[in-house]
């Protein structure tokens, strides 16, 4: 075994939920309120919907083979050579991709509205070196951190909630689907991607939970706790700032918390409300580059894992640094990367026929 | 120049984190793997640092698929 | 787990200088200390003031036993003088019955006569080696050789001076037992066992330190306690191999799982029932001779925001006041480096009036507000330092000096800002709420790494160290039992008596730390695989 | 020496202290803005902005011999050049957060002031939570000059007394920067905004002596609203309009009504609106269009001229009338100067039919203004009393004749 700790039933669903609402809390209301307006929460609930499917089916796979890891997965289901080399262009080409975004986002957002000085160098590395120690420590150990964290998502989600709640004029959902289904349609689209489609890498957590059996309704649950997060928060700037103020801003969140005024004493609190997606990032990037690691040394056969996190994460740095050459290439690309990572959603869909055809596994 | 400095100091801190690590696995072929990822991230480290800009993957991925999706 | 094996290498490597160096200097000890007894009186007495050099305080009584030359032999001081006094007493009593029986030829007779002399208030044991003698005059044991009798007889004779069981120094209450523990290791056990009256309480003696020999008793409730922590306490103390033990500390370091962390993962304490309901709860006190401050284990994160008094006081006060110690670590770690980051990355927080009355107050002042933390601190932390060991008369002295004189002028003089001052001290105040001391130093510490990383990066730089810090307490394990156990992994039912306490009659349940579903392993530190 | 993974941690601590100072800005080496104004002079933009004096604002080394606040002005192609070029005379670099107030020149307003705003929406150092005002017949940095008492921050005052007369009083809108650009780029709303006013020589304001009188020479007032045509000013609304404007608007918090005695037509008597809420409405759209406003108020009465007696419900009901009277022909007067004076809707109807009637709304909404101008629009009003104040009836009515 690559891992040898073991987290509970309820530890996992934490680190999905929080892994869920990731970096999507900074984004998504700005990506889903560009094209359905208003009807933002209709978008999102059908995302959620679809996303809560995808899960399912994720699950299932897991389950078909015996709550494997990915990496063994596919080496059972291809065979051992070219499993490995699906795994390899699998970890390669999705999930070290989808980690740089990850770290880049936060580079990005830090950069723009915090610290305008401050070269990102600074700031990647500043990051993913607490990332990194986290994923040194194993898998045991960062989860416990997450669960340490989720009791001040909380009390900073309930505070921006309440604190926001005099601003918010529920004219601004109305009228509802005036431009059709089809624009909401679109928008789902996006929220099935960003980020339901990225929990494809708890496939390489669930054979570490103590009892993978009963992971089916932590992961359901864990997704729709996330995805319930964000179509709230996406809705609450919907709510506050309005629509085109939504879709224009690139982090509606934090112009969100930038609105917060309570009698003019309690305000400006925008800088300690970004601690929530400081969280959030970090758990998924964590979470990312650990699932990276155990891929990795899965398909080569490296004994420890561990071994790999700092060559790996000094790849992460340098591919996060060169990613995006500028803000604008990321707003051209977000359509073809919606269709890049749909491509990869057709592998577990492979998978799952190739056993078919093979009959049980195992 | 001072960019140059910086990534020889990380990769020396790397070496230096893991060096127990790397102790331990003397002579397995782990370390292959361990030092090919590390060559490769120095590399790019190294142009990277000399001011030259690396290309992002994202400009293959971008040509292959434009072409596909203008198709729908 | 502890015995980092660089460390234990040395250790072993010093043992083996130290063990070879006498032997060099002193062959000419006639019987090594393996050998049994010898029949000459004489012999006997030459081997013990070899062995023990001469030493002063070593004194050999002579007399007269019925027709046979004896000697009682005891360090002056060790004894109680009574008892020695009582000895020659009955000896002298007894003189004549002594003389006309022969008892004295034969082994056992002896013992028993001797046994009617003191039994039952002293205890009288017979020891045939000759390393036993030793050690029982070391123990402050009289021990009387009588000639042609290849045996000694051991007499209780302990009795030096103590303090008495006096209040707590250091953990204080205003309602509780006052009582504390003290230097002697039959005390503390007794003031424990005096709380606890049940036969499942069991105590394990063992001897650590190879000069010292320091009695160390473990102590636990069978049944109650997991086993598979005792059986882990005694391995990790069987394995330390030191020549002295002088306090609670030297286990401490031993035994803690992680060396390289500022937090303390053992508890100690110097109340009774602090101990008592530790082990109520199924923890392992270890005590050790000639301290008055006992080890618990395993101590988890929230056992230090525990103090005494929250299980003496209505439970709803103890919440309150636990939360309050609580929001004063946080301030205490975070404090000036919150300040740090706001006054210098992100003034827009700051209300408007303030902004500009800090701003005020900053001008002039010379230093960028980093270095200006950074002094004060330093000030503070040798201030503090300071009073600490210098005569409480002086000590209360220095910190009124300090902090009225060196503050108020060094505002004035305008090289330090005001607002500064105020975060300082109240860093330092919120510092002094938590009930456990080691707990305390290890924020202490850390505020200067929060206040570097603030003076960097801000926020950002902050949010970054608390993650960081999480992740290590989260990675930090006392005895298995992962260092944020109840908080994470959540254990609901543990949650009673953490951050808060509920009422007494909701406190059903021990804690979970023997019967966890998850990971409490056995061999704990990945490390040391 | 052998290097072991302790020896990085001082290294570390070193780097962070020698590299980590890029944001770092030492609280007292910023120059706080608390106004900015920007006008328009030959094509080129001129910006003022008000600094604090923080040394002579603090409580405790207050020194009042200089003055609290220092202006600062620059021309420029753009905003941000005129801010950078700033640098040239302001002693140190300026620090937007603290943004209070906006004036925009009346000049700039009447030309288009959207082109020159995006910095303050794009850089993050700008807050959108700043109000914005026209200077009305003035230079925006004529009002900024101006040393003000009490508050000893020109922009802190002018800042808390528009909010304070927004609340209780109600002709002016204490309008934000985030408001604007929601009026801006909202096709259901045209944009309007409060105008101030300087009373006196401009010069005079800005002398110290300005703050040593009791009853100073220059004083900056908020006179009524201005209504936008995008971002070009049309012209300026007068107190009743503007107080019909934010009842429309459901903006009135509190505010007073003073109509006439009905037994004393030459004295008044005060009312006093404790709460006010207003419900826009459209009716069938598309085969007769038509809107209502409909406004229920809430009221004390405040103030007696003259002798009626205030315990009969009778009287009431008549001075509940008169109210309502007297709130609705604000109310229409504000319609009539929206559809007949500029044919513009700064009512925000628009957006009402937007939420409402979203197919209607996608067929006009390209000539909203025009087709706005032929809606009918109806009003009505409740008024509702509730208490009298600590007296029942006035003293008045026992004055010895």
């Amino acid at each position: 075994m690559l891992e040898n700790g073991k987290i509970s039933v309820r530890q996992f669903t934490v680190l999905v939920a929080l892994y869920t609402v990731g970096t999507a809390i900074l984004i998504i209301p700005s990506i889903l309120a560009a094209k359905a307006m208003q009807d933002i929460w209709i978008a999102g609930l059908i995302g959620l919907g679809s996303g809560l499917g995808l899960v399912f089916f994720y699950w299932k796979i897991s389950e078909r083979f015996q709550f494997m890891n990915l990496v063994e997965i596919l080496e059972k289901c291809f065979g051992k050579w070219i499993g490995k080399a699906v795994a390899f262009s699998y970890f390669t080409f999705y999930i070290f991709i989808l980690s740089t975004f990850v770290l880049r986002d936060i580079g990005d957002f830090m950069l723009t509205v915090m610290m305008v000085e401050t070269p990102i160098e600074a700031i990647h590395i500043i990051f993913l070196a607490v990332v990194l120690y986290g994923v040194k420590l194993g898998l045991e150990a960062f989860t416990r951190t997450t669960e340490l964290f989720l009791p001040w998502i909380v009390i900073l989600f309930v505070v921006l909630f309440i604190t926001l709640l005099p601003q918010i004029e529920f004219t601004n959902i109305l009228p509802i689907m005036e431009n059709g289904i089809q624009p909401v349609l679109r928008s789902s689209l996006s929220f099935i991607v960003f980020p339901f489609l990225e929990l494809v890498v708890f496939l390489m957590i669930i054979p570490y939970v103590n009892e993978p059996k009963k992971t089916k309704k932590a992961f359901l649950l864990g997704t729709a706790l996330g995805g319930g997060l964000l179509i709230l928060i996406a809705t609450l700037s919907i709510l506050v700032i309005g629509v085109t103020e939504t879709a224009r801003s690139i982090y509606p969140t934090y112009d969100l918390s930038k609105t917060i005024n309570i009698r003019e004493f309690f305000q400006r609190v925008e800088a300690f409300m970004a601690l929530i997606w400081f969280i959030t990032v970090f758990v998924k990037l964590v979470v990312l580059t650990y699932a990276l690691c155990l891929g990795m040394a899965s398909v080569f056969n490296v004994q420890d894992y561990k071994l790999l996190t700092l060559p790996i994460g000094l790849l992460l740095y340098i591919v996060s640094l060169v990613i995006f050459p500028s803000s604008t290439y990321l707003i051209e690309f977000t359509p073809i990367y919606d269709f890049y990572a749909v491509l990869w959603m057709l592998m577990p869909v492979f998978i799952w026929l190739v056993s078919l055809v093979r009959g049980k596994p195992v | 120049m001072v960019y140059t400095i910086i990534s020889l100091l990380i990769i020396g801190a790397i070496l230096l984190i893991d060096k127990r690590k790397l102790k331990k696995y003397k002579n397995s072929k782990d370390l292959w793997v361990y030092f090919g990822i590390l060559g490769l991230g120095f590399v790019l480290l190294l142009i990277h640092s000399s001011g030259r800009t690396l290309p992002t993957p994202l400009y293959w991925i971008s040509a292959v698929l434009k072409p596909i999706i203008s198709i729908f | 787990m502890v015995f980092k094996k660089r460390a234990l290498k040395k250790l072993v490597k010093d043992k083996n200088e130290a063990d070879a160096q006498p032997q060099l200097e002193d062959p000419k000890i006639e019987a090594p200390p393996e050998e049994a007894l010898s029949t000459e009186l004489n012999l006997n007495i030459q081997y013990l003031q070899q062995t023990f050099g001469n030493s002063s305080d070593l004194s050999f009584s002579d007399f007269e036993l019925g027709n046979k030359k004896a000697v009682l032999i005891y360090i002056n001081g060790l004894v109680d003088k009574m008892i020695i006094g009582h000895f020659f007493e009955n000896i002298g009593r007894f003189d004549h019955l002594i003389k006309h029986s022969e008892f004295l030829t034969k082994t056992i007779e002896a013992s028993d006569f001797m046994k009617q002399f003191f039994a039952p208030v002293n205890q009288v044991k017979e020891v045939r080696l000759y390393k036993k003698v030793v050690s029982a005059i070391l123990a402050g044991n009289a021990v009387l050789l009588v000639d042609s009798i290849s045996h000694a007889l051991v007499i209780n004779a302990k009795g030096w001076r103590d303090r008495d069981v006096s209040e707590s120094a250091t953990e204080n209450v205003v309602r509780g037992p006052k009582e504390a523990f003290t230097e002697n290791i039959q005390t503390n056990t007794a003031l424990v066992r005096r709380k606890i009256k049940d036969p499942r309480l069991w105590l394990e003696k063992k001897e650590i330190g190879n000069i010292t020999q320091t009695s160390i008793s473990v102590m636990y409730i069978h049944s109650i306690a997991n086993d598979k922590i005792v059986k882990e306490v005694h391995e990790r103390l069987d394995k330390i191999d030191i020549d002295g033990i002088l306090e609670s500390n030297y286990i401490e370091e031993f035994i803690q799982d992680e060396v390289y962390t500022p937090f303390p993962t053992v508890f100690n304490t110097e109340r009774p029932d602090v101990v008592a309901a530790a082990l109520l709860e199924g923890r392992i006190a270890i005590f050790i001779d000639g301290t008055p401050f006992v080890l618990l284990v395993p101590a988890l994160f929230t056992h230090f925001f525990q103090a005494a008094e929250d299980y003496y006081q209505r439970w709803d006060i103890s919440t309150l006041l636990r939360l309050l110690r609580v929001t004063a670590y946080f301030i205490s770690l975070l404090g000036p480096s919150v300040y740090i980051a706001i006054i210098n990355f992100h003034q827009e927080m700051l209300p408007t009036p303030l902004l500009i009355s800090l701003a005020a107050q900053r001008e002039g002042v010379p230093f960028p507000a980093l270095i200006e933390a950074l002094i004060m601190e330093v000030t503070l932390e040798i201030l503090r330092e300071a009073g600490l060991r210098l005569p409480k008369a002086i000590g209360q002295t220095v910190s009124i000096v300090g902090a009225l004189v060196i503050g108020q002028a060094a505002v004035e003089a305008g090289i330090i800002s005001a607002a500064m001052v105020i975060v300082v001290s109240i860093t330092a105040i919120s510092n002094f709420i938590l009930p456990a001391y080691n707990m305390g130093i290890a924020v202490r510490i850390l505020r200067f790494l929060f206040m570097f990383l603030a003076g960097s990066f801000g926020l950002y730089g902050i949010a970054a160290g608390i993650f960081a810090l999480s992740l290590h307490l989260c990675s930090l394990r006392s005895f298995g039992i992962p260092y944020m156990e109840p908080l994470a992994p959540y254990i609901g039912s543990d949650m009673k008596d953490t951050l808060w306490r509920k009422p007494r009659w909701k406190l059903v349940t021990r804690p979970r730390l023997l019967n966890q579903t998850n990971v409490v392993r056995e061999n704990v530190s990945p490390k040391n695989k | 020496m052998k290097l072991t993974r302790k020896d990085l941690i001082p290294v570390c601590a070193l780097m962070l202290i020698l590299t980590g100072c890029w944001n770092n800005r030492e609280i007292e080496d910023i120059g706080i803005a608390v106004a900015m104004g920007i006008d328009k002079v030959d094509n080129q933009y001129v910006v003022t902005v008000q600094l604090v004096n923080p040394s002579s604002i603090s409580a405790r080394t207050g020194d009042s011999s200089r003055a609290p606040i220092v202006t600062y002005q620059e021309k420029g192609k753009t905003i941000f050049d005129a801010i950078r070029r700033l640098t040239k005379t302001a002693p140190r670099k300026t620090f937007y957060p603290h943004l209070k107030m906006l004036v925009i020149s009346e000049k700039l307003a009447r030309e288009g002031f959207a082109n020159s705003l995006d910095l303050l929406a794009r850089d993050p150092e700008f807050r959108s939570d700043f109000y914005v005002v026209v200077a009305k017949n003035h230079r925006a940095d004529h009002v900024l000059n101006v040393l003000v008492p009490v508050e000893k921050i020109a922009a802190q005052n002018m800042y808390s007394k528009l909010k304070t007369s927004a609340d209780v009083f109600a002709p002016t809108l204490a309008l934000t920067f985030g408001d604007l650009l929601h009026d801006l780029t909202s096709p259901g709303k045209q944009p309007v905004i409060t105008g101030i006013q300087l009373t006196g020589e401009p010069l005079e304001g800005e002398k110290m002596e300005n703050l040593q009188r009791v009853n100073p020479k220059v004083r900056l007032k908020y006179t009524n609203i201005a209504v936008f045509k995008v971002d070009k000013l049309k012209g300026w609304l007068n107190e009743k309009e503007s107080k019909g404007y934010n009842y429309i608007e459901n903006n009135v918090k509190s505010t007073i009504v003073t109509v006439p005695c009905f037994t004393d037509k030459k004295e008044n008597l005060s009312i006093e609106l404790i709460d006010s809420d207003t419900k826009l409405k459209t009716n069938s759209m598309n085969s007769h269009p038509e809107m209502s406003v409909s406004v229920k108020t809430d009221a004390n009465i405040a103030e007696v001229g003259c002798s009626i007696d205030l315990t009969k419900q009778e009287t009431i009901n008549k001075i509940e009338k008169l109210v309502e009277k007297d709130i609705n022909g604000k109310i229409r007067s504000a319609i009539k100067t929206a559809q007949q004076k500029y044919k513009l809707d700064f009512l925000g109807f628009g957006e009402v039919v937007h939420r409402s009637e979203p197919k209607y709304w996608k067929r006009v909404k390209k000539d909203w203004d025009k087709e706005f101008v032929n809606i009918p629009i109806k009003s009505k009003v409740r008024v509702h009393i509730h208490k009298l104040g600590k007296r029942s009836n006035s003293y008045i009515n026992e004055l010895k004749e």
